[in-house]
C-alpha cells in the first residue's frame, strides 16, 4: 500500500498554486491520474519518484517511509524500487534499444529482454540507437525499460499517447498484464477516457494542484461531467 | 660514476671539444653537459639541481656558491674571456664600435647583465662609451649568451655582444663577421670553476677538473679565443 | 608597486586581451565549419588546428624567429613594404600568441556547437531564419558555458604563455617583457622578492576573476 | 497546390523497405496522416520541410519546384515557408514562451504573440523557460509557434498528442480557424480517429512506408475496417 | 636519429603520459563534484582549479621551487625521511605538471557532464544503479567527445610544456631534458638542424596521433 499525504509549491497557467495530494493506493491497484495540461501529474509521478522533494508531508510504501518533512526522511530514488516513464522517454542515446531494456534489469535475462521486444514490435529495432527511432517506437522502449526493472511502483506518464489504435489497445493489454504479474502498484497518467476505464481501478482528478475527486473511474466520471470531458466520446 | 656539469653559455662548443679530448683518454667517463646562464645554473643549484662540477662565466658567480657552503675545494680560473660584436649585415670588423652608431641598427642583442656575465660586460661597455642611453630602447636581452649570439646570428638584431668563442663556430663565423672589443674597455672576464658539494664524493667530477685546468686541453681553450692565466 | 611591475601587468593583459579578442573572431567561424560542415580532409584540418596544442611552444617560437628574419623571405617583405620586424616586437609576441592559442579557443567552441541538439537549428531553419540568424539567436545563447570556457582558456593561456615569448621576445621592456618572463627573470636573478611580488599579485588577480566567471556562470545552468 | 512524389529508403520494424508517397494536396486542403508508429509519417513532414532528402522524386509547391532529384534541385527550409512542429517540440531552451513565439514571426507583432498566447493559455507562462513546462505546456508553445511564422504550409507533427480533452477540442478548432485565415495546405499526424474526422478533408493511410489509401475521411476508414482501427470507439 | 634523441622523446612522452594518468584519476571524481553538487564556497574552489590556466608556468614553478627547496617545510620533510630532493628531477617535473595541466582535465571533463540532460541519471537511479554505476555506464558513454578532448589536452599541454620543467626541471639530460627544453637549448647552440629534426619528427608524432584522435572522433557523432 502507498499512502500518500504531500504538498508542494508549483507554479501553473493560473499562477502561483500547491500541489496537494492525499490518497492511499492499495496493493494490486491500478491508479490513473487525470487533470489539464500543467496540473501537477507529472509533479506527483516525479515526487513519488524521489526526483522531486515536497515541501511538506509523508510518503510511506508498505512499511517504509519514503519520505516524511518532519522526520527529515527522503530515502534516494534507488531504495524505492519504482519503474518511472518519463513523459519524454529519457532513453541512454548510448544504448541500443536491446541495451536500454536490459541495463533497466536488476539481474540479467536475455528471455525477459527478448521477450519483452517481441511483446512491443521492437525485435527489428533491437539494435538500433534511439536517435533512429520514431516518436512511437521511442515511446514503446521507454515503457518496456519501466517494465523490465521489475519494479515495485510502477509510474508511467502517459506511456501510449505517441501510439496508434491498435497498438495501444495491445500495450494496455500488456500493462495489465504486467500489473497483476508483478503485483505492483500502478499510477498512470492518461489523457485518454477510454484508456482510463480500461485500465484503472481508481482514478484520481487534480485540477491546478488540487485533487477534486477520486474514486473508482465510474463514480469518478458520472457525477463530474461539468469538469471533464466537457464532451464525451 | 657520471659527471654532471652545469655550464656558462660561452662554453657551449669548447667545452663539447674538451669533453670529446677527455673520452678519448677515459672511454668510460660519463659526462654531461648543460649550458645556461651563470646566473641561472647558480639558482638550479642553490635550489638543489645535482650538479658536480660548476663552470661559470666570472668568478662570482662560483664565489656565491661557495659562501652558502655548498662547494668543496677551492674555486679555480680556468679561462680569460673575450667580448666581441658580431653582425651579419654589418661590416663590424672595420669598423669597431663606431658600428654602433649606425642608423642601420634596429635592434642589438645583449646578454641579460643580471644571470650573464658576458652581458654585465656589454652593459658596462657600453656605459663607459656613454652609447647606453642612446641605444637603451634597441636593446634586447638574450636569456644568456648563446641565445644572444643567436638573434644576432638570425638577423633578428643586427648587432649582438657575444663571447668571441662563440663568434668563432663555424656556423656563426661562415655567416657574419666579429669585431673583438678591446680587452681595455671592459673589467677583464676572469672565468672560473668549482666542485659541488655532492651526497656521495664524485672523483670522476675531481678528474674531470683537473683535465679543464691541464696542459692537455690549453691548445683548446686558445682555439677558441680565450685567453689562459698565466700561472697555468 | 613600482611603475615597472604596473606597466608589466599592463602589457600581459593586453597581450592576452588583444590575443582574446582576434581569436573570437577567427574561432567562431571556423569552430562553426568544424562543427557542422563536411569536407574533404577535415580531420588533418582538425589536426593542423590542434597542432599548437602538442607542440611546444619553443618549436613555434623557432619557427617565428626564423620566419622573422630579415634574412628570409617573410621578414625580408616585411621589412622593405612596411618597414617593420616583427622579432622582439609586440606585434610579434601576438601573431605568435593567436597562433599558438588558437586550439584553446576552437575546441571548446566547436565542443559547445555539436552538443546543440540537430532539432534547434532545423527548427530556425524551417521557421525561415538563415544560418547567420540562427547561430546568432540560437547557437550562441546555448552555449554560453562554452564560450566562456573558450575565452577564459584562451586568455589564461596567454597570460601564461612563457616560451614562444621567450624565444620571440627579447624581454623588452613594454614591448614585450610579458609578466611569465619577468618573474623567470627575477627568479633567474635569485631575486626572490621581486618573484614572490609578481607571482602573488598574479595570482590574487586571476583568482579574484575567475571567481568571479564562476559565481555568474554557476547561476545559469547550461539550459537556463 | 502541393504536389509530392517521392521514394525514400527507411528502416522500420518489418525491416527495410521504402517510404513512397505519391499525392496531391490542393490550396486549403487539411490533410491527415494516418498510420502505424513506425509508419514514415515523420519521415514524410521532414521530406515536405525539406530537412530529409528523398533518395527520388519530385516536390512541387504551386509552381515553386522544391525537389526534383533529376534536375538536381533542392531549395533549403528556409525557402519554403513552412511551419513545421516537431513531434519532440524542439523549443528553444535560452528563449521563453514569448521568445519562442516571436522568434518565429517574420514580422513582429506583439499583439499577435499575445493572441496567440491566450489562446493557447499560456499567458501566466509567458515568462517561463521551457526547462520548466510541463508536457502538454510544451506541446502549446510549439504549436503556437508553428502557426506564429504564418506558413504557406503547416506541418503538424501529433500537435495535440499531450492535451486533455478539453484543450485538445479548443486547439482542434483553433488549428482549423488557422489553417482558414491563412489559407494554408495542413499536413497533420494523428492517431485520434475522432480528430481526424473533426479537422481532415483528406486522409493519407500509410502502412510500413506505403500509402494504402487516400481520400476523404469518411471514404478511407469505411471500406478499411480491417486496417484501421481494429475497434472503433 | 641518435639515442639522445630518442631519449629525449621517450622521457618528453613518459612525463606526458604518467601526467594524463594520473589526471584522469583525479580528474573524473572532481570534474563530477563540480557538475552536481552544490557546496560552499564552490566558485573559489572551481577558481583555484583553474589558476594553472591563468598563472604564468613560471609563477607555479617559483612556488614549487620554494616548496621543493630543501630550506622549507615540505622539501626538507622529504629530504628527512624520503631522502628525495624533488627539484630538477623527473618526479619533481611530474609533480608540477600535474597541477599544472589539472583544468586541461577538469574543464572539458565538467563540460561533457553538465550537457547530459538531467533525465538520463534521474532514470538511472529511478531504475537503482547507484551513482557510480550510471557514471560509469549513461554519463561516460554519453561524453565521450569531451574525454577525449580533456585527455588530448592534458597530453599535448604537457608536451609542450615548456615554462614550469624550465624553473623545476632545468636541463638535466634523462631526467628532465624534455623535448621542448631540448628545442631551446638546440636552437641556442644553433643547432637548427637539430633544433628542426626535433621540430619535425614532434610535428609528425602530433600531427599523426591528432589526425587519427579526428578521424575516430567525426564518425561517432555526440549522440551516436
Ligand atoms: N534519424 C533516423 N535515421 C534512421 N532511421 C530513422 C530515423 N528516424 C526514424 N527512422 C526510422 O524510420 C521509420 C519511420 O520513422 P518515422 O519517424 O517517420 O515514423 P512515424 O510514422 O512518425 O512513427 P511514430 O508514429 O511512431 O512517430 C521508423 O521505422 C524509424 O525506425
Ligand atoms: N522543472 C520545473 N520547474 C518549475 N516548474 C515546473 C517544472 N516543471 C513543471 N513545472 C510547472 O509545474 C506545473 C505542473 O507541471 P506538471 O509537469 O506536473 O504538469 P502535468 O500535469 O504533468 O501536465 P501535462 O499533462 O501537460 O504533462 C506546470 O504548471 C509547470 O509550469
Ligand atoms: O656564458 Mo654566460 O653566463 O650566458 O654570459
Ligand atoms: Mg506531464
Ligand atoms: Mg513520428
Amino acid at each position: 500500500m502507498l499512502k500518500i499525504d504531500i504538498k508542494r509549491a508549483m507554479l501553473t497557467s493560473e499562477g502561483k498554486t500547491n500541489l496537494e495530494v492525499t490518497a492511499e493506493i492499495q496493493d494490486n491497484e491500478l491508479l490513473c491520474l487525470f487533470g489539464h495540461s500543467g496540473a501537477g501529474k507529472t509533479t506527483l509521478l516525479r515526487i513519488l519518484a524521489g526526483l522531486t522533494k515536497p515541501d511538506k508531508g509523508r510518503i510511506v510504501f508498505n512499511d517504509t517511509v519514503w519520505f516524511d518533512s518532519e522526520k527529515k526522511i527522503n530515502i534516494s530514488p534507488q531504495q524505492r524500487n519504482v519503474g518511472y516513464m518519463f513523459q519524454d522517454y529519457a532513453l541512454f542515446p548510448n544504448m541500443t534499444v536491446e541495451k536500454n531494456i536490459s541495463f533497466a534489469q536488476k539481474e540479467k535475462d536475455k528471455d525477459e529482454v527478448n521477450k519483452l521486444m517481441e511483446l512491443f514490435d521492437l525485435d527489428a529495432l533491437k539494435n538500433q540507437h534511439p536517435a533512429k527511432l520514431s516518436g512511437g517506437q521511442k515511446q514503446r522502449v521507454a515503457l518496456a525499460r519501466a517494465l523490465a526493472s521489475k519494479p515495485n511502483v510502477l509510474l508511467l506518464d502517459e506511456p501510449l499517447s505517441a501510439l496508434d489504435f491498435d497498438m495501444r489497445l495491445a500495450l494496455q493489454h500488456e500493462i495489465r498484464k504486467a500489473h497483476e504479474l508483478l503485483n505492483t502498484v500502478t499510477c498512470l497518467v492518461s489523457h485518454d477516457l477510454q484508456e482510463v476505464f480500461h485500465l484503472a481501478s481508481s482514478v484520481i482528478l487534480i485540477k491546478n494542484g488540487t485533487v477534486i475527486n477520486q474514486g473508482k473511474p465510474a463514480d469518478v466520471f458520472s457525477g463530474k461531467q461539468d469538469f471533464y470531458p466537457k464532451q464525451a466520446y | 660514476q657520471k659527471v654532471n656539469v652545469a655550464a656558462a653559455a660561452n662554453l657551449r662548443y669548447v667545452l663539447e671539444e674538451i669533453k670529446t679530448a677527455y673520452l678519448k683518454q677515459n672511454p668510460k667517463a660519463k659526462v654531461n653537459l648543460t649550458f645556461g646562464a651563470s646566473g641561472t645554473l647558480v639558482q638550479q643549484i642553490q635550489n638543489g639541481a645535482s650538479f658536480d662540477f660548476f663552470m661559470a662565466a666570472d668568478n662570482e658567480f662560483p664565489l656565491k656558491l661557495k659562501e652558502k657552503g655548498l662547494t668543496t675545494e677551492p674555486m679555480s680560473t680556468y679561462a680569460f674571456g673575450k667580448l666581441a660584436i658580431y653582425s651579419t649585415t654589418l661590416d663590424v670588423s672595420k669598423q669597431g664600435l663606431d658600428v654602433l652608431k649606425s642608423s642601420a641598427i634596429k635592434k642589438i642583442a645583449i646578454a641579460n647583465p643580471e644571470t650573464a656575465p658576458y652581458g654585465e660586460r656589454a652593459v658596462q661597455l657600453l656605459k663607459s662609451q656613454k652609447l647606453y642611453e642612446s641605444l637603451k630602447s634597441k636593446i634586447v636581452l638574450g636569456e644568456n649568451i648563446s641565445q644572444t649570439a643567436q638573434f644576432a646570428f638570425t638577423g633578428n638584431a643586427e648587432i649582438g655582444f657575444v663571447a668571441l668563442s662563440l663568434a668563432l663556430a663555424p656556423d656563426m663565423a661562415g655567416k657574419g663577421d666579429y669585431y673583438i672589443v678591446p680587452q681595455s674597455m671592459y673589467q677583464p672576464i676572469e672565468q672560473a670553476c668549482i666542485l659541488i658539494k655532492t651526497q656521495v664524493l664524485n672523483t670522476e667530477a675531481a678528474k674531470f677538473k683537473k683535465f679543464v685546468l691541464s696542459p692537455n686541453s690549453k691548445a683548446i681553450w686558445e682555439k677558441w679565443g680565450y685567453g689562459l692565466a698565466s700561472g697555468k | 608597486m613600482d611603475q615597472d611591475f604596473i606597466n608589466t601587468l599592463l602589457l600581459t593583459g593586453k597581450l592576452a586581451g588583444w590575443t582574446t579578442i582576434i581569436l573570437f573572431i577567427i574561432g567562431f567561424p571556423v569552430a562553426y565549419l568544424l562543427a557542422y560542415k563536411r569536407f574533404p580532409l577535415k580531420p588533418v584540418f582538425e589536426a593542423l588546428i590542434s597542432m599548437p596544442l602538442v607542440l611546444p611552444p619553443t618549436v613555434l617560437g623557432f619557427y617565428m624567429l626564423v620566419a622573422y628574419s630579415p634574412q628570409n623571405a617573410f621578414g625580408r617583405f616585411l621589412e622593405q613594404h612596411f618597414n617593420t620586424r616583427l622579432a622582439f616586437s609586440f606585434q610579434g609576441v601576438l601573431i605568435a600568441s593567436v597562433l599558438f592559442s588558437l586550439p584553446f579557443m576552437i575546441q571548446p567552441l566547436q565542443n559547445g556547437l555539436t552538443s546543440i541538439p540537430k532539432s534547434f537549428r532545423e527548427t530556425a531553419y524551417t521557421l525561415g531564419k538563415s544560418e547567420f540568424t540562427t547561430f546568432i539567436r540560437v547557437l550562441i545563447p546555448n552555449m554560453i558555458p562554452s564560450i566562456i570556457t573558450a575565452a577564459a582558456m584562451t586568455f589564461a593561456h596567454c597570460i601564461g604563455e612563457f616560451g614562444v615569448v621567450i624565444m620571440v621576445g627579447g624581454n623588452m621592456p613594454g614591448e614585450t617583457r610579458v609578466a611569465s618572463i619577468a618573474i623567470y627573470d627575477e627568479v633567474q636573478a635569485m631575486n626572490y622578492q621581486a618573484a614572490n611580488q609578481y607571482s602573488f599579485i598574479l595570482f590574487i588577480i586571476s583568482l579574484l576573476i575567475l571567481t568571479l566567471i564562476y559565481s555568474i556562470n554557476g547561476k545559469k545552468k547550461i539550459f537556463f
